[in-house]
Order: C-alpha cells, then structure tokens, then sequence
C-alpha cells in the first residue's frame, strides 16, 4: 500500500550550508495492509527521516513514495488532502506535538473540523466524548493545555487525533522512548489493540529491541543510514 | 567500612518542597525522612513527574527561585537546609558533585569539552592547568572514551549523547566528591549505550568509594548499582529496603505493578495514570490505581512502618 | 586558537573603549594637543593686546571663491573692495574708482584711484581691474545680464571704460555688488580653483577650516585706506538660533547675529550683554495672486488695511524689524517718506471689501460672495524664523474680520509648484533684498509686468514708469521718478508690504562704537569699532 | 568561512547599488527646480526672485537638463571609478569633503556607540542578575525616560546647564578637542541605551535559564564566575545584532544631534545637501552612512560566527 | 530561601505602564471638553504668561493656552503614532512571516529589501515624501511608517523560523493543514505576544519623530498643535519661557514612558521563561 523505492536524503548543516550529512541512502520499503512493521536501528541513523519522507512531510531527493501507486509528492491538492488522511504519523515527544496555546478539545476537534466529518458541533462533541473513553482518558483533559498533562496521557490523545480520521497507516516515530517504562506498556498495548480492530498498518520505529520485539511481525535493521533487511 | 554503624553522611529530617505558582503551592516532596551512610549507594526509584529530582535539588539546593524547601537536612552534622548560599557553594564540586539530568543541554555548547571538566579541577585545587590537563585525560581514558585526547578538544555538539553523559560523569567524578548524586544517566540515551554508562558507573564508583545517591525509572540502572532502593510515588516514599527485597520481592502494590510492567515480564501496565502533584488524591496517595484499594485507604493516609532489617513499606494492605 | 582570537578581540574593545572614555575625562583637565595651535594664537592674540573679535552667525559658509560667496568675502569680511561704494543712505560713493562718468548713452568711463595694492603685494591697476571684472562675469553671467554689459576695457593705465549694450543709467549702481569684489588673478591657480582670496580691502585673507565652517581673516597692515582698530575676525557658524545665542551667553564668541527674538530681551537683561536691532534693506512682503479673488484692487487693499503692522512688528518679531510703508526702508535715500501705506483700520477694510460684494450673508461669520466663502491659503517657508509666525498673526487678524486663512508652510523650494499646481492660494509670504544693488530701480524692476506674471498681474503703465526712470541719467531726477513709483505701486497694492526685516546683534560689554550699514545682506562691522 | 564573508561582501555591494538608485531618483522627486534650488544657495538669498534667465543660464551650466538616467549613468561611471563627482555648492570634489568630515562622525559615533555598550551591558547584566528588585525595575524606567526625550531637545537643555551655567563644556563646534565631544556624545549614547539594555537583560535571562548554568552552581561556581566563564560567551550573539542595529541609528541620528551641536560631520553636510539639491554630494553621504551601516551588520555577523564554533567546525559527526 | 508573592510583584511595570495609560485615555478622551481656551485664538496680551491658576501650563508666544494646544496635540499625536503603527506593524508582519515561513529566495529577496530600507537613512525618506506631497498629517504618517516597518518584519521572521521548527507545527502539517491555515491558526497566535510588545514600544519613538522632523521644518501643518511641532515652538523660549517646551516634552515622555513600561510588563508576562515550571520531575 505504502511504498519507498531507492529514496534517499541528504542535509546541509553548520552556517554556509557547506558540509553536508547523508541522513537517507537508497531505502526501499514497502507496508501493506494491515502489516505490522518495525524499523530499529541506533539514533542518528536516518530512523525519523525515513519516516517524516514517508508521511509526505520532507520532499525526499532521491526516489519516491507512493501511496497505492501514486506519487506522494505530485498528487493535486484534493488528492493531498486525501493521502494526509490516509497516512498518519505519532511523533517522539508528546508535549510537543500539540499547539501550547490551544485547549486540548481544539487540538482534537481540528481534524474533524477540517474533514467534515460531522456536521453539528454537538456530535462533534459526543463523537470525542465516546473516542476518549475508549482511550481510557477522563474528559476533563478537554480543558486543559498540553504542559498541564502527562507524558502518557499526550500520548493517548495523539493516538486518539490520529484513528479520528480512520488512517490506512499509522507511522509511529519512536512513541515511547520519552515515557517511563510502566506507562509505555499501557501505550503500546493500546496501539496494538486499536491497529488490529481498524486493521490498520503500523510502522513502529524504535531503537529499543524490546519494543519491536514485543509489537512487530517483520523487523527492518537501519544501520548507517542504510537498510538490511533480516 | 570502619565500624558496623557506618558513619551517616547525610540525615534528612521531614523534608518538605513547595513551588509557588501563579495560583497555588505546589507540594513537590512531602515529609521526606531519610539517611545516607558513609560510601553507600542508594537509588531512588519512581515514574517520571512523582518528584525524585525535586527532592535530589532540593538536597543539594539548585532549586529555582519559587521554590520553598522546609525541613532539616544534616550533611556530616552540618545544618544545609539554613546554611547560607556561600558556605555550601564551598562544598560543592569538591565534596558533594552533581551528575545532572539533561546531559545535551547541561555542557556549555561554546566551550570544549576538556576544558569542562578541566574547570572544577582548577577552581579547587589550584594545580597548573598542564597537571589538571594529565588528570582529566587519565580520567576519559578510564571512562572509556574514543578518540583520545583529540575528544577533549571537540565540542558538545561534536559529540553523541552517549558520549556527552560521560563527560559529565567525568566532571562529576574528577575532583573526587564524597557525595555524589547522579540524575537520570540512562534518560534519552540509546538502548545500546545505556548498558555502557551503567557498567562504567558502577566501576568508577567502586574504585572511588563515593558514596551515590541514584535518582532514576531505570530498574536496570537500579538492579546493577544500588545497594538501597528507595521506591517514590506523587512526592512520598511508598517503599524502602535493601536491593533484593525491594526488587525481587517488592511489598507495595506499587513496586509489584512497577515490576510487572517490565518487558521481560511481559509489559503488564498498571492501569490508570500517576496523579499531577497539584491534584493528590485523599488518604493513600496509590489508592485510585491500587487492585487492593479498600475503604479504609481511600480514607486514612498510611504513615511508613518498619518491617525489619531495615524495610519499611506505606501501605495497610501490606503491613496487614 | 580561534578562542584565543576572539576573547582578544573582546579585551581590545575593552581596553579601547576604556582609554577613549578615560581619554575624555582628563580631556577636560589639561589642554588636549590635538588642537594646540587652534587656542595657542587666539591666546598670543590676547597675550600682544592684539584685538580680535569671533562672531557667530546663522549663514553656512560654503566656500571661499569670491564671486559665488561675494557677500561673504566683500561685506563680511572686507577682504575685497568694490569699485562703487555706498554711504550710511545708499547714496554711491567712490571706491577703488575715483570717479566715473558717461561719456554717451552706453559707454561710461571710471578712473581707478592710484598707489593701492593687493594683499600679495601686486598693484591695483585698470588691467587688473578689467581682469577680475571678466573673471565675474564668467563665473556667474547673470551679472553681466542685469546690468548688460557689453565689454570692459582697460584703455589707460588707471582708467577703464564700460560698454553696455542697452542704455543703463545706473550702471555704476550695478557695479556696487559683492560678487564685483576687485581680486588678483593670483586668487585662482591654473585651472580655476580658488586657493586664496587676494583682494585690497582692510583684511587678509588668514584661513578657512572647512571642516568646522570656520573662516578668519587678519588686519591688512598696508591698507590704503583708514585701518581697522581690531586685528583679527574669526566667523563661526552656527546654524540654529538657540545655540547661537547661548554661544554668546557663554562667553565663547563675542558677537551673535540673529538670536531668536524672544531671547533679545532675556539676553539685553544680562549686564554683561548688550542686544542691538536694526532695520536691514531687506523686507517681509507677500504677493497676492490674481488668479484668486485678488485679481480686484479693493479687495487686495481692503487686505493691507486689515493688517496690524504695529502689533505684527512689537508681538511677532519683538521689535526686530519696524512696520514698513512702501517698499525702501526710510534710511535708504530714494525712499519715499510720503507714503503713510495702510494704517490698520478692519472697519476700511470691510468698507471696502463690502463695495465689491464681500459680507457675511450667511451669518457663519466669513464672508461670502455669491455662495463662495472668503477663504484662501498664506504660502511661506521656515528658513527665516519670522515668516511662520508671521502668517499665523496674519490669519488670527483676518479671521477677525470673517476671511478663512490656512498656513501652509513648506520647503522654500516647493513654493514654486505649489503656487502652479494649487488654486487656493492666496499670499505668498516672503522676505526680498531691496538693497541688492544701489540703485533706486532695480527692485522696483521686480515688480514690472515679466517678473509678477508669475502670479497673474501685468501693469503696462507701471512698466513705462520703470523703462524711464531707468533711462533717466539724472540721478536727481531718478530718485523723483522712484519714489512716484514707489507712491504708484503701494496704491495698485498687488503686493502687501508687511515690515522690514530686522537684524539683532549681540554684543559683549567690551565690544562698543557698532555702526550699522543698512546696505548689509546679513550683516556688516564698520572697521572702526572699538574693543577694550 | 571565508565564501560566507565573500557571500556577504556580494550582497552588500547589491544593496548599495539600489541605494544609490533610490537616493537618486528620491532627489528628483523633492521639491523645487534644481536650478533654482542651486541659484538660492550660492548667489541669491533665500526667497530673493530670480529670474528666468537666470534660471535658464543656472540649467545650461549645470546641464541639468539632461535625462535622468544619463545623469545617473555619468555618476555611475565615474563613483565606479572612486570620482564621486564635485558638489556644486561647496565647489569641491565630494570625495575630498567625505574625507574631511567623516573622521568627525566617525569619532563621535563609535565613541557613543562603545561608551554606550560599555554603560549598556552591564546595566543590562544588573537588571537581569537582580530581576523583579527594585535595582531592575529603578534602571528600566531611569532608561526608558532618558529615551523619551527627543534629542534636539536635550541637547539644548545640556548645553544651556552645561555650558551656559556652569562653563565647563564648550556650547558647539570642534574647537576645543576633546570636551567638545562630550555633550554630542552624551545625547547619542542616551538614544541608544535603553534599547541595548533591555536586549542584555533578556538574553542574560535566557542564559541564566539554561542547564549548563545551574551545573556551573553545582560544581561550587559563582553566579558571577558563572556568567564569566560560561554566560559572556552565549549571551553575547543577541546583544551584538542588536548592537550593529543601534550603529544604524547613530550613523542616521547624527544628522540632528550634528545640526544642533555644530559637530562637523557626514549630518551636517547631509542636511544641507538635502536642503541644496545637491545630488552629487548628497549621493556620498548616503553612501557613506549605508556603507557603515553595512559594515557594522556585517561585523556583527562575522563576530556571532567565530563566537559559535557550529560555524567552523562543520556540522560535527551525528555517530 | 524567602519565596517573594508573586503576582503585583512581577509585573510591577504592567501596573505603572497600565495606570499612565489610564491617565492618558482620560486625557483624550474628556481633555477638549475640560479645557475651556480655544488652543487656536491668538490674543498678545497673554503673551507668556507663566503657568497659573487660570492657565495651568502658562501661554505661548502668541497668547494661546499651551494647556489646551497639550491636550489637542495629544490627541493628533496619537493619532499619527497609533496609524503609523498599524500601518507598519501590518506591513512588517506580512513581510515577516512570508519570509520566514516560506524561505528560500522568497526570504533572501525580503531581507536585501529590509536591508537596503536599513541603511537608507530615514530622514531622507521623509524628506522626500513630506517635500513632494507637502507637510500634512497624512503625508508625515506615510513618511513615518515607510521606515518603521523593517523592525516587525525582523521580530516575525525570526519567531516564524524558531517557530517552524516546533514538532506541533509538522504535526499540524501531517493533519492536513493548508499553508494558510497553519499561518492564521499557528504561526500567527505565536507571535502576537511579540507583536504587542513591539507596537506598544514603538509609539513613544514615533511621536518624538515627529518632534525631529518638526526640528527639520518639515513637520505638521501649522497651527493646529501636534506634541512633537510644539515642543520644536518651545525651543527658541528655552530660556525666557521654558515652560512653552518643558510641558509638552513632559506629556510626550510620559505617554513614553507609560507605552514602554506598559510594553515592557507585556514582555515580562509573555516571556515563556518567567512561566514557573511548575514541577519538573
């Protein structure tokens, strides 16, 4: 469904934009329905940029990736709109991943909002009234700004934002590494259980084997910016 | 060690840390009574946000402005808690040492590593910097690092996490503290590194025979260094004892869900979330997320009791 | 290494900043050398008994080239001499020419007096003078227009004649002006820059700090005519008025010219101060323009009589400049003491204005006529303090009789394409030199049909008036000719004469015996004024 | 690091070729005939009539009645080739005057511009060392009103205190050396503080939150021995931008502290070529002013650079 | 350690700068109605008179109550300075935001713009515009603004980029945000904060840029009364009638004042440092 052919990506650092850091070498991959992958490797290895490539967020310079066949990176705008809810991506910190500004029930609301899914924003309300408490969060959390919540908690809510929109993948980049060891079994039991019930593809990026071992059926090794498929 | 009863480095009497913020105070660390003897190591272990670090800057007063630390705290018979800013600030570096928490943020990105650690040398013992140069090397060269002594030239952003931690194990460590309190070592570090630290910690502080104080959530880091195990939950100590004890036979309900929630224990997660320390629940601090909740906890805060050879545990259902 | 480099560099700016700021606090203490000699000769001055005098004064001096900065160099610092010179009424007196007649209608003879000298030492002789006036007339050939003149030939040794192309009675008036100071050639070097002025008069040329606009001049001691009593001028500029009078408040400079006229009477109260002011040849007036409702007579002159000079000249300018009638302040010889001009009398005025169609229909308390009201625009400019103040007395004294006035003052340069492109302006308030040159007809000229088509009026009558009179050879018969037209262009009233344009001078105690020339452009010290 | 500076020098040289072409063509745009402009400076008093022919003569004199471009293209040529043209009202090659009053204006702004920083900075470190005292809140509205205060306006109150009661300083001009440099001076660094001292305080706040501090304090170091070995280095980048900033108003500001203190510097000759037309000398000015400009942002640039050693040591190894 | 109160304390300037303002909108708004002299009427005989009961700041050259032609000026005063700001805060911010968030050549374009508005000295600037279309109020506020942009369209090109490189910025982008969108709901809430600081600093200085540019003769039209023509009127009374030029300079560094500590406290409370972390683990 999701695919990577030969895609590579190289960045310039330090001021001058003289040296230059190959993050990406010739990756391809490929997620089907309903798989569970898991990508592991040392940070620093291009881990995160494979996967923001993936989710269409960095125009990869080599290569492409396409989503049923077509290229991520040409679609027209409507069809854009469609891959962005077709493929969703959880990122490393999650108290940084929502608007400080912004309430929580702003921050969940906005997807729905920007799809349409409902019309009234009564059921727009019900709708993440019944979402939380398959979550297991307490509605209170609609009031509260991201640094008033746990590392956990935000976690939840950034999983929950995401199934909002039904995707076909869920790119996980590194979900637990900032959580304490009791609250990241609760995080990846729930991604587990709820990329099952949508058949949902998952791609789980770790550097903990443990974390792969215990979530993914295949299991891809990046070493050096490089793949070696075992 | 000399005679049985080591002597006790520091002694805390109820120890109390508030935070002022824009509306209320904020209890951080709640009746904290403890004792640390004389090259013991003792590792102070809990969830992320239940207030371990708080209570070790609180120890060592690096707190920021709006907080209010209460209390008695004796370092060697001395009062700290009271003391002023300019006597403890003589303590520091060569007699108590920090090994901080955020090890990318906590080297000065302009200055070379070496000379980092050079500095709390040449501010205590006033040797030339050619001596202090040879020391800080042999010291790197103990912690294991590449690429000597071109590394102590580079700078912190030269370099990787798991190298930045050891130069601050390295700053730590040179002037030769006999109090050292080390602050989330393995936090953010890769999964392979980790394992490193932790062996060259646990060799340094051998061969130093300082004595630690060890806040982490790591229960590896706990199992291979500690010789005491503190276990912390919402700002109070839920368990105390001896490493075997706590970790292989925890008491608490908390301990045991901790453990549970091991990997190798198949990631049972205890259900329900720690609470943020300006909502503490009445009674027992646990009982929301306890499976043996009853009544009586959800009423009556537990006070710690001793259950001998040094254990003590906060829980009725335990002590019952 | 690069470490090293940059907490270098940080001690640097230190150090650097640290000796400057020390460097300025025992500046103070003792003498600085930087500017040794600058005190040192003003100290001998003093030391020898030498006499020197520093004035300081708005104008900035640009450069020293005797043509272009003529009033700079002829009447301020007396370094040139003209060959015409005027007495205390403008009347022309013999300078370097003895004595000049016409022998017909367009050529004219002056003889040049005998045995003067140049500062470098060079006589002064008819080839000199034929030289130095080409020099003029080349730098600057609208001299030679205005008073179109054809040639200049030295035909004997002391003796030079002048053609004109065109009859001009009062040539020898043309000569009497600064940009015709007599130089030496040695004043140019080869291609035509000036390194110094060499003139006659009672002054050398000493120096000129550019840098600073400052330019001082010594005693001639070969002078041919009476010495000066002081040995030394110094002229500092100093553009704003405020500064300049605390300049000489201080004691830094001994004489200030043009201080703010509300500071005149604070500055007089001080003992050791003394505030002079004086009526120039220059005075304040304002054209109407006649494209407005002032193409008609009474309207303009209902106007003159709507204006309180009295109160204009005691209020606005504090008595530094007294309320004109006609065009010539009464010092200046051809100025005719007849005209009593427009007294304030506002009920004349409405008078007037009434015969015309001009009253408050409306009652809204401004005039009307056929449903437009009486509102129009005063045009002025800043660069003379007095202008802006000025025009709002004007339109507070109009507004009381019901006409609207709006002020608008500007750059001095956008009056011109304001005056074309607006149709709501009514005066243009201005300041004109009616002494430029000597002569009884060259500023009435200003006022004949070519010049004032500029704002709308054409006069054929007052024209011919002004062709005779500037044909008339007879200077006596002249100064009658003038002062009818004088009389004639008061009453058409196509421009409002206000005041004339005061001078003020301050004066240390020591400085005494100040005579004032009304024929100065900003100002002028007679040589025999004494210092103790 | 040396294709950065390259890069750098490149762009300025654009900048100033735009501003060369905006001065000019402003010119045109300013008020009055150029001719009659320049006839009211050199023979005519201001607001005497003057005539057509003259006018006429004054134009074909000056040729100034060529097209524009073509006068820009000649002075183009001719600034290419360091002739910067001479200025008619001072009858002197423009080049020579910038020469003669620019070590004025230079004296005067970087005297203000380091007396300034030398007074800013460590009022800056104060305010933020002693934040929310009364030491912070007492130099914060101390600097706030001497920046209130339009700068004509104090400078006469100076003079007329300094010079005129007292007698210590000299009312204006040069003349004497050094202690005619006080006053302007003080008035420019007045404009400038209360700007470089709220900047200091904010970037030494921001240091003073960082990690690397607080482990300074645990290994037995002072907060001032702190700030010096490890706050001088990192606070430093904001406070000098900023402070290249600042030279941009001091180098534009001196037109009017110039004019009020008779400092004969690069203002003064501004101001009256704006007021004379003329293009040429007015065209130097600019120049000169937007040069330093540059070049102080351009030093700041370079000193942020050697300050973080991101810059010269590559973008370091991620292993 | 004493722990001080913490909410009057800290932002002590927000309350000072807050109750100046407060005067000053009193002062505005019910100033023309208090004051009974027309600040227009000429009348000599009152010529500088010192400041009494009847005229409390004393009357200038020409008779007219400097008191009232204050309370005038002020209010064209703030007038120009709160549309220059508008105008170039607008400006500046577009500018600024287009260049950070887009980047690239965009954003090297912008900046050699800014750069070459920076080194063009802005009394120039005004010159030109004040000399071409003459001295009124309208034309000063184009003068003034044309300059004063560049300092916001730096403040938002540097938060814009600080911005973009937030995690929550790429997570709103992988929601399916529109460029637009991101810049309206995110990037623009983020900088508000600074923009208010800057635009409350920056009416102090424009309204002394008008004194400046009045200094230069080419400021309002005269006679209505703006603050900074007056204090130019005052200053050749400096010595006889200071009282002309002192109590306009004193309204004018008072509304200085109050804007700058105002906007300092503003500062001071959206500086995410001062925020108290409350509890970090």
């Amino acid at each position: 469904m999701l695919r990577a052919e030969h895609v590579s990506k190289s960045f310039c650092v330090g001021r001058g934009r003289n040296t230059k850091i190959q993050a990406v070498l010739d990756v391809s991959l490929e997620i089907n329905k309903g798989e569970h992958l898991g990508l592991v490797g040392e940070s620093g290895c291009g881990k995160s940029t494979l996967a923001r490539m993936l989710a269409g967020l960095i125009r990869p310079d080599g290569g492409t990736v396409l989503l049923d066949g077509q290229d991520i990176q040409k679609l027209p705008v409507k069809a854009r709109k469609e891959f962005r809810r077709k493929v969703q991506i959880i990122f490393q910190n999650p108290q940084q991943a929502f608007h400080p500004r912004m309430k929580l029930y702003e921050t969940l609301a906005e997807p729905i909002r920007l799809f349409h899914l409902v019309e009234t924003r009564e059921q727009e309300r019900l709708m993440l009234e019944e979402a939380m408490e398959r979550m297991g969060l307490t509605t209170d959390i609609f009031g509260r700004y991201p640094h008033e919540i746990s590392g956990g908690q935000a976690q939840r809510i950034a999983l929950l934002r995401s199934l909002m929109l039904e995707p076909k993948v869920l790119i996980a980049d590194e979900p637990t590494s900032m959580l304490d060891v009791s609250v990241q079994a609760q995080i990846l039991k729930l991604i587990r259980q709820t990329t099952e019930e949508n058949e949902i593809a998952l791609l789980l990026i770790s550097h903990d084997m443990d974390v792969i071992r215990a979530m993914s059926d295949k299991v891809i090794f990046m070493h050096e910016s490089a793949l070696n498929l075992n | 060690m000399e005679e049985e009863q080591t002597r006790e480095l520091w002694r805390i009497e109820r120890l109390q840390v508030f935070f002022k913020t824009r509306g209320n105070d904020i209890m951080a660390v709640n009746e904290f009574s403890l004792s640390i003897y004389q090259g013991e190591r003792l590792c102070l272990l809990g969830e992320s946000g239940c207030g371990k670090s708080v209570f070790g800057m609180a120890l060592l007063k690096l707190l920021p402005e709006n907080a209010e630390v209460l209390g008695k705290a004796y370092y060697k018979g001395m009062e700290t808690v009271g003391m002023s800013e300019k006597t403890f600030a003589r303590l520091r570096g060569t007699e108590i040492a920090v090994i901080p928490q955020g090890a990318g943020s906590s080297l000065d990105p302009t200055m070379r590593c070496g000379k980092q650690v050079e500095e709390c040398l040449r501010l205590h013992e006033k040797e030339n910097s050619q001596v202090c140069r040879q020391k800080v090397l042999s010291l790197l060269k103990r912690l294991e690092l590449p690429r000597l002594p071109g590394i102590a030239r580079d700078y912190p952003f030269e370099l990787s996490g798991g190298m930045k931690q050891r130069i601050l194990v390295a700053a730590g460590i040179v002037c030769h503290p006999q109090f050292l309190l080390v602050d989330e070592p393995t936090k953010g570090l890769d999964w392979g590194c980790r394992d490193k630290v932790i062996t060259l910690l646990k060799k340094l502080v051998e061969d130093e025979e300082t004595s630690v104080l060890l806040i982490t959530h790591d229960f590896n880091v706990a199992k291979s260094l500690a010789d005491r195990v503190v276990v912390m939950y919402a700002g109070e100590i839920v368990e105390y004892g001896m490493r075997e004890d706590v970790l292989e036979r925890p008491v608490h309900p908390y301990s045991k869900g901790l453990l549970a929630a091991l990997p190798q224990n198949g990631f049972q997660a205890i259900e329900g979330f720690s609470p943020p320390l300006d909502q503490i629940p009445k009674g027992c601090r646990f009982h929301p997320r306890c499976p043996h909740a009853t009544g009586r906890c959800a009423q009556e805060h537990p006070n710690l009791t001793d259950l001998g050879e040094g254990r003590e545990v906060r829980c009725f259902y335990a002590e019952g | 290494m690069k470490k090293k480099a940059i907490s270098l560099f940080l001690a640097l700016t230190l150090v650097l900043s640290l000796t400057a700021c020390s460097n300025s606090d025992n500046g103070t203490a003792e003498e600085p050398v930087a500017t040794k000699t600058e005190t040192q000769n003003s100290e001998e001055a003093e030391e020898e008994g030498l006499k020197e005098i520093i004035i300081s004064e708005q104008w900035t001096i640009d450069s020293v080239d005797p043509v272009s900065q003529g009033k700079v160099m002829n009447q301020k610092c007396r370094v040139t001499e003209l060959l015409v010179e005027t007495d205390e009424r403008m009347n022309l007196i013999p300078g370097l020419a003895s004595s000049w007649e016409n022998t017909d209608e367009n050529t004219w003879i002056f003889k040049i007096q005998e045995g003067i000298q140049f500062h470098d030492g060079t006589a002064l002789n008819a080839e000199a003078v034929k030289w130095s006036l080409d020099n003029a007339f080349e730098i600057s050939p609208s001299l030679v227009k205005r008073s179109n003149i054809e040639s200049v030939e030295a035909t004997g040794d002391y003796e030079i004649t002048i053609k004109t192309t065109q009859p001009n009675a009062e040539l020898p008036a043309y000569l009497h002006d600064a940009s015709l100071g007599i130089v030496a050639a040695s004043t140019y070097d080869a291609d035509g820059n000036v390194t110094t002025p060499i003139g006659t008069g009672p002054f050398r040329f000493e120096s000129f700090d550019e840098a600073k606009g400052e330019l001082s001049v010594v005693k001639n001691e070969e002078y041919w005519g009476t010495l000066p009593t002081y040995n030394r001028l110094v002229i500092r500029m100093i553009t704003d008025e405020s500064v300049r009078a605390m300049s000489v408040e201080s004691g830094e400079v001994d004489i200030a010219v043009d201080v703010p006229f509300s500071e005149m009477e604070a500055l007089d109260s001080k003992d050791d101060l003394r505030v002079e002011c004086y009526d120039t040849n220059r005075i304040y007036y304002g054209y109407f323009n006649a494209a407005s409702m002032f193409s008609d007579k009474n309207v303009r002159q209902a106007i003159c009589y709507a204006i309180d000079r009295d109160t204009i000249s005691k209020e606005v300018l504090y008595g530094c400049g007294t309320p004109a009638s006609g065009p010539f302040n009464s010092s200046i010889a051809w100025s005719n003491p007849e005209i009593e001009g427009y007294k304030y009398n506002p009920d004349k005025a409405l008078e007037l204005l009434k015969e015309v169609g001009w009253e408050d229909t409306d009652g809204d308390g401004i005039l009307d006529k056929d449903g437009k009201s009486f509102s129009f625009d005063i045009l002025t400019f800043s660069s003379r303090p007095g202008l802006p103040v000025m025009a709002q007395a004007m339109q507070a004294m109009l507004s009381e009789i019901g006409i609207q006035v709006e002020v608008k003052v500007m750059d001095n340069n956008a009056i011109n394409e304001e005056m074309e492109k607006s149709d709501t302006w009514g005066i243009n308030l201005t300041t004109a030199a009616a002494g430029l040159v000597p002569s009884s007809v060259y500023f009435l000229n200003s006022f004949s049909s070519a010049n004032t088509e500029v704002y709308g009026y054409s006069n054929l009558e007052l024209d011919e008036m002004l062709a005779a009179c500037a044909a008339e050879y007879d200077q006596d018969k002249r100064y009658e000719m003038s002062k009818e037209i004088q009389a004639y262009i008061v009453d058409e009233a196509e421009e409002i004469f206000v005041c004339n344009y005061g001078v003020n001078y301050v004066f240390h105690e020591n400085i005494t015996n100040f005579k004032f020339n009304v024929e100065a452009r900003d100002w002028m010290l007679n040589t025999d004024i004494e210092i103790d | 690091m040396i294709k950065y500076i390259g890069k750098r020098v490149l762009s300025a040289a654009g900048v100033l070729l735009v501003v060369s072409m905006l001065t000019f063509f402003v010119m045109q745009m300013t008020p009055g005939d150029t001719a009659y402009v320049m006839l009211t400076h050199t023979f005519f008093g201001t607001g005497d009539l003057i005539t057509q022919e003259d006018l006429d003569i004054a134009t074909e004199m000056y040729d100034l009645d060529r097209p524009l471009t073509v006068q820009y293209g000649e002075w183009m040529l001719g600034a290419l080739k360091g002739d910067l043209g001479t200025s008619y009202i001072y009858k002197k090659p423009v080049m020579d005057l910038l020469k003669l009053k620019l070590p004025y204006t230079c004296i005067l702004g970087f005297l203000a511009f380091f007396l300034g920083l030398l007074l800013a900075v460590p009022l800056g470190i104060l305010t933020a060392v002693y934040r929310n005292r009364f030491l912070d809140q007492a130099i914060r509205i101390g600097s706030v009103l001497a920046s209130s205060v339009p700068g004509f306006w104090l400078g006469l109150i100076l003079i007329m205190f300094f010079s005129v009661k007292l007698k210590w300083l000299p009312v204006s001009g040069m003349n004497e050396g050094l202690k005619s440099i006080v006053l302007p001076c003080v008035t420019l660094m007045l404009g400038m503080m209360p700007v470089m001292i709220r900047v200091t305080r904010s970037s030494v706040l921001d240091v003073m939150g960082q990690d690397y501090m607080l482990f300074a304090k645990a290994k037995g170091q002072s907060l001032f021995q702190a700030l010096l070995h490890h706050g001088v280095r990192n606070l430093l980048p904001p406070v000098i931008t900023m402070a290249s900033l600042q030279m941009g108003n001091i180098l534009g500001g001196s037109v009017v502290i110039e004019t009020v203190f008779m400092w004969p510097g690069i203002g003064n000759l501004l101001y009256n070529s704006i007021m004379a037309k003329d293009t040429n000398m007015l065209q130097g000015c600019v120049l000169t002013i937007a040069l330093g400009y540059i070049l102080s942002m351009i030093c700041a640039d370079i000193l942020n650079a050697a300050l973080n050693p991101k810059t010269y040591r590559g973008g370091g190894r991620m292993a | 350690m004493k722990c001080r109160k913490f909410s009057v304390q800290r932002n002590l300037l927000l309350w000072i700068g807050g109750a100046i303002l407060l005067v000053i909108i009193f002062v505005l708004v019910f100033g023309p109605s208090l004051c009974t002299h027309d600040p227009l009427k000429v009348d000599y005989t009152l010529k500088l008179r010192a400041p009494c009961r009847e005229y409390p700041f004393g009357t200038d050259g020409m008779g007219r109550s400097v008191a009232a032609r204050v309370v005038y000026g002020l209010r064209t005063s703030m007038k120009i300075a709160i549309v220059v700001m508008l105008i170039s805060c607008v400006i500046g911010v577009c500018v600024g935001v287009l260049s950070g968030y887009v980047g690239g050549s965009v954003d090297l374009i912008l900046m050699r713009v800014m750069e070459v508005v920076l080194a063009f000295p802005d009394t120039i600037l005004a010159l030109a515009i004040l000399g071409t279309l003459g001295g009124g109020m309208k034309n000063q506020i184009i003068a003034l603004a044309l300059v004063r942009w560049t300092k916001y369209a730096k403040m938002a090109r540097d938060e814009t980029m600080r911005l973009k490189k937030e995690e929550y910025m790429e997570a709103a982008v992988a929601m399916g945000n529109g460029r637009f969108r991101i810049v309206l709901r995110y990037v623009l809430p983020g900088i508000i904060g600074q923009i208010l600081v800057l635009a409350t600093m920056s009416i102090g200085p424009i309204i002394l840029s008008g004194a400046t540019l009045s200094f230069l003769g080419l400021g309002v039209q005269l006679p209505n009364p703006e603050l900074g023509l007056l204090i130019n009127e005052g200053r050749d009374f400096i010595r006889s009638a200071g009282h002309i030029s002192l109590f306009p300079g004193l309204v004018t560094a008072l509304t200085t004042l109050g804007f700058n500590l105002f906007g300092e406290g503003l500062n001071d409370y959206f500086d995410p440092r001062l925020k108290e972390k409350a509890v970090s683990d």
